[in-house]
């Protein structure tokens, strides 16, 4: 399974997301630059957390309107899977690649700590490690974590089973609606998710539970 | 606005830039001249006292700053210590307590982007940082607003730059009620091999400006007293800096990235007094002059002069003296990352800071006496009083007084603000805030992890600054030590009020004496630091604050510790504790914090005592024994036990000697204490023969207790359940703080 | 030339910021405040000089960066 | 009634924000663009009814909490 990462100024957890595709798929994914004129040839394309062009405007939004996501669109819609976290996750919504908005945290705060994730849908290609309803513990860190989307299209979100992720009960730390930590798009093949997997993969993190996402993906 | 450099220079222009009468007649020595407009803002920003340490000079040489380990002692962006397998680690504290008062968020943020500025100036990737902040009291009507800005503005920046922040220090006091103090540290990792510095070599290269354009930003209140403003200006001009994480991230990447290609002869960050200062002192350190064209200068704003261009204190920009024929591979890189470059200048032979503008020199200085020459004080000092004993001890429940300690502004959780900083990114986080240290594992080593702590009680220091200085080394020592940590060195970041005022002055000379004998003692030297004075309002100074933070080296990670009780019914040992486990009361959080006291003497540090405990603890941590540890500090044994068992999630059980009043034993505040777990049988003869080498040590390390049960049971006081000191020590922050907008 | 975008959150669409706001003021003892909307302002200078062009061009950039027309309205006006 | 406060930072601030939106709206080809700086505004719904005090009680909100009068500058309109 080939891999690559796109990097836009402004990231930060790209060093970590390499560490972990690295750790547990065994071989490193190509790191892309967004000016890069090639997208290698891959299966998984992820966009890593940060503060992409300093959280600009609306987090992810310049980087969202940049020439390679248009390339990441397409090779989407041939079915190329493609993971955004954090950042990534936001980058995906601004670029309408994902419905609905990631809005600042309701406490107006960043925020990191470690929370509880429920797997709400064990049957994608981002959570067939994990059982439908496992709580699963994850860390987050961010400022605008905040999902929100009109009731239509949160309704059909829920319908198609696009919610993956939720933060368990009471474990909610942004204010998003259903408590929604990561949804896909309607095919299923595009995943966008607030929590850092990558930060709890090792005994020395203090857990594994995030490895799932990447084994899933990666073997 | 017009500010020319033919002003004439006035006695109330020269006051306005901070330069005394002699100081000012010292300079026209110096050039023999008058000197223009310009120079004597050049004067004023290296001979202040920021940039010139012109009263602390004399008493900071006596600091102990090399040992085996020192690469780089104080003198340069950071200090460097060698970690071993050829890396290194880059490390500084400094202070930004004026800015963050008038604007909390955009000073505690540029505070931050200073240090990591500092750091990867010296070829590090910043890979920990730390906060230690000082506040007005809880109730003051500005405390909450400052609170929230400041940590705002510390995660703001460091979350965005990608830094894990992995300690630090929240206190509040009345002292600090109108001067409140920001100290940011930053710790970058470099290969021994591959560290920069900022003495430049080589005449008639280029000198070459990198990162952010210049504004107006920080030009001092000494310009707006003299500018003339036009009618366009409408408001006053603001000299608040603003910081811009991303810029940083970029120049942090394209600086490193830069470095890999061997371009970089000299580089030097523009911090205080930016371009002046950076210039004067890469030209001096090589024993070269510098010239600068200012036309070339990349400007954000119009019509700057000479003098704002070399005094601003825009953020985000560097110095570099660069290998000429590697120059357009270097611009290459900065435009990739969308950065200014701009070569504004050469080396010269001719030791003359020579600066040009609009065709004009505007400045021709001799570099070298510009920082040499700089006023340095012996300034009249007296030896602070000895504060007189404790009267009587005021009597109150052990449960209560702990509660009420726990619940309380000062020893209450700090997880309101640590969770606003991101502590986990670079995914080498073993031990984020909350513990004794914050640890980090040295990426790509299989076993070694780095400890970092910041540690100082303004009280103690205040009732005796000698004691007050030990203390505060010791207690960070300790710190690293509780992790398992070996202690390599430290920086040091010295708040005090005005140098002029003999008491204050007496304060700093005395804290540094102690701080000297700490460091010596402990071989930890001090290789980088910051000082910080005339931290007073209304003649009022704050509480002597000579914060210390420090670095520790765990050459094995798998043998480390934490303060979380580990597990059920495991002895709780005293180790280093005196006879009658703890008995000094004076300058306690017990009477300070419970009954409004601030009296007697605070405890005496025994160098070698603390040598020998943390000697012995150590050993337990790596043989594995200990399964948990925590130091002692203010609040005593109480609050140690109380820590243990909330992070813990377990109870423990603690006894109190016959015929002893237990006030001092669970609420003194001697030095030199650890509280640790062990897996032994309390009658075995593993057990025993911890004992006997406790003895042979010189150490006394009394089995105080037993982990397990829901509750803390102190001695004959009533049980608290571990949900109760839960609640109060997590509540009291948010309670605070409430729904506050930042 | 100089003109001026305000961008600001459709009825209906959560804000957090404005709901925060308008707590804060409340805990202040601004008693009348019945809502606080939280939007952005751009302030751009423009070297183009045809106000009708401009205008058009501005639009345009909202629709493309400046407002998430998913949430949010804009508005555009020439000030100088 | 209705009002909207502006705020702006001052002159000479430095806007990190602005610049890299200016940078980001060059990159999608609006070369005419020589500056942006963006703002805040805030639309605030009042149980007041009369425009004076109204418009004294905006003010102290802005002094207070809404703008960071070191590096921002403020305006207040009652627009219904
Ligand atoms: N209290 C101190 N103890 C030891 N060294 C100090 C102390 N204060 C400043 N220094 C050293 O003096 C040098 C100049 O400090 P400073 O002006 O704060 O650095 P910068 O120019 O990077 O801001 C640095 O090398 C610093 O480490
Ligand atoms: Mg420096």
């Amino acid at each position: 399974m080939k891999s690559a990462v796109v990097v836009f100024p402004g990231l930060n957890r790209d060093r970590d997301m390499i560490a972990a595709i690295e750790k547990i798929g065994g071989t490193p994914p190509a790191i892309v630059w967004h000016k890069d004129a090639e997208l290698p040839d891959v299966d998984l394309i992820v966009i890593p957390g940060g503060f992409s062009y300093g959280d600009a405007l609306r987090p992810g939004a310049i980087a969202a309107r940049s020439p390679i996501m248009d390339v990441i669109r397409e090779r989407a819609e041939r079915g190329v899977k493609v993971l955004g976290v954090c950042n990534g996750f936001q980058i995906l919504t601004e670029a309408g690649m994902l419905p609905g908005v990631l809005m600042r945290n309701a406490s107006l705060r960043f925020v990191c700590r470690e929370i509880k994730l429920k797997v709400a849908n064990a049957n994608t290609a981002f959570s067939n490690r994990y059982a439908d309803g496992q709580i699963i513990r994850c860390p987050i860190a961010h400022h605008d974590g905040n999902y929100f989307a009109d009731a239509e299209t949160l309704q059909s979100i829920e319908d198609n089973g696009q919610v993956v992720f939720r933060y368990a009960e009471g474990t909610n730390p942004n204010g998003s609606l259903n408590d929604i930590a990561g949804i896909t798009n309607a095919a299923g093949n595009v995943l966008g998710l607030m929590p850092h997997p990558e930060n709890l993969i090792e005994p020395e993190h203090g857990g594994e539970d995030g490895r799932g996402i990447f084994a899933g993906l990666l073997t | 606005m017009t500010l020319r450099n033919d002003i004439e220079i006035t006695p109330e222009l020269v006051a306005d830039h901070g330069l005394k009468p002699e100081e000012y007649q010292k300079i026209l020595d110096l050039i023999g001249r008058e000197p223009t407009f310009t120079e004597l803002g050049i004067f004023s920003a290296m001979w202040n006292e920021h940039c010139s340490y012109k009263s602390s000079k004399k008493w900071l040489r006596t600091l102990p700053t090399s040992g085996p380990r020192v690469i780089q002692g104080p003198g340069e962006n950071a200090g460097v210590v060698d970690i071993g397998d050829g890396q290194a680690i880059v490390f500084k504290m400094e202070s930004h307590n004026h800015p963050s008062f008038i604007e909390p968020y955009q000073g505690a943020a540029t505070g931050v982007g200073g240090i990591l500025r500092d750091v990867f100036t010296m070829g590090a990737r910043p890979v920990a940082a730390m906060n230690a902040l000082r506040f007005g009291e809880p109730d003051h009507e500005k405390t909450r607003h400052l609170v929230s800005g400041v940590v705002a503005g510390v995660g703001g920046y460091g979350n965005s730059f990608g830094v894990p922040t992995v300690g630090g220090e929240v206190q509040f006091d009345r002292r600090y009620n109108g001067n409140i103090l920001v100290n940011a540290f930053a710790a970058g990792l470099a290969d021994t091999d591959k560290i920069f510095y900022s003495k430049a070599k080589g005449v008639g290269l280029p000198v070459v400006y990198l990162g952010a354009k210049t504004g107006r930003d920080g030009v001092g209140g000494a310009t707006m007293a003299s500018a003339e403003f036009g009618d366009d200006i409408d408001e006053k001009r603001p000299t608040v800096q603003v910081g811009d994480p991303f810029t940083e991230k970029r120049l942090l990447e394209a600086c490193l990235e830069l470095m890999a290609t061997g371009a970089v002869i000299a580089i030097q960050d523009m911090g205080a007094a930016g371009l002046t200062c950076s210039a004067v002192e890469m030209g001096a350190k090589g024993d070269l002059g510098i010239e600068l064209d200012l036309d070339t200068v990349p400007v954000r704003e119009e019509r700057m002069t000479a003098y704002e261009m070399m005094l601003s204190e825009s953020q985000e920009r560097m110095l570099m003296v660069l290998h000429p024929e590697k120059e357009a591979e270097a611009r290459a890189i900065f435009e990739k990352w969308g950065l200014d470059f701009a070569t504004v200048g050469k080396t010269t032979d001719d030791l003359r800071f020579r600066v040009f503008f609009e065709g004009e020199e505007v400045a021709n200085l001799p570099i070298k006496e510009l920082g040499d020459e700089a006023p340095e004080y012996d300034r009249p000092w007296v030896e602070p009083a000895k504060p007189a004993p404790l009267g009587e001890l005021p009597h109150m429940d052990v449960a209560d007084a702990l509660l009420g300690l726990i619940g309380s502004a000062n020893h209450a959780s700090r997880r309101w603000v640590y969770e606003q900083y991101d502590t986990l990114i670079q995914g080498n986080s073993l031990q984020t805030p909350g513990g004794d240290a914050g640890v980090i594992r040295v990426e790509g080593h299989a076993q070694k992890a780095l400890a970092f702590s910041s540690d100082v009680n303004p009280h103690y220091c205040e009732a005796d600054p000698f004691e007050g200085g030990k203390q505060a080394v010791t207690e960070c020592w300790r710190n690293l030590v509780a992790t398992g940590a070996e202690p390599l060195a430290a920086t040091d970041n010295l708040n005090f009020g005005n140098p002029e005022r003999p008491e204050i002055m007496g304060q700093i000379v005395m804290a540094i004496k102690g701080i000297g004998e700490a460091c010596r003692a402990l071989d930890f030297p001090i290789v980088s630091g910051n000082v910080s004075l005339y931290n007073e309002t209304n003649g009022q100074g704050i509480l002597p604050t000579p914060t210390i933070a420090g670095v520790g080296l765990i050459e094995d990670r798998a043998k480390s510790a934490r303060n979380a009780f580990a597990a059920e019914g495991q002895p709780i040992l005293l180790v280093g504790a005196p006879a009658i486990w703890g008995s000094h009361m004076g300058q306690s959080a017990y009477l300070r914090d419970l009954f409004g006291r601030n009296e007697g003497p605070p405890p005496a540090v025994n160098l070698d005592h603390e040598k020998k405990a943390g000697q012995f603890v150590l050993g337990l941590i790596r043989e594995g024994i200990a399964t948990a540890v925590h130091d002692l500090s203010d609040g005593g044994l109480a609050l140690g036990l109380a820590e243990m068992a909330i992070k813990g999630g377990l109870g423990a059980t603690v006894n109190q000697l016959n015929d002893i009043d237990p006030v001092p034993t669970f609420f003194g505040e001697d030095q030199g204490r650890y509280l640790v777990t062990v897996n032994l049988d309390p009658q075995g003869d593993e057990m025993r023969a911890l004992w006997k080498r406790a003895e042979a040590a010189g150490l006394f390390a009394p089995w105080i207790g037993v982990t397990g049960g829901d509750a803390l049971k102190l001695g004959e006081a009533r049980a608290i359940s571990v949900e109760q000191l839960q609640e109060a020590y997590e509540g009291w922050f948010p309670g605070y703080m409430g729904a506050t907008v930042n | 030339m100089k003109a001026r975008i305000i961008v600001t959150l459709k009825n209906g669409v959560l804000d957090p910021q404005g709901q925060a706001i308008e707590g804060s003021l409340k805990s202040l003892g601004f008693a009348g405040v019945d809502s606080v909307r939280q939007g952005k302002v751009f302030d751009v200078e423009l070297s183009a000089t045809d106000p009708g062009s401009a205008t058009q061009e501005l639009e345009s950039m909202c629709e493309k960066l400046l407002a998430n027309t998913v949430i949010e309205n804009y508005t555009v006006e020439i000030i100088g």
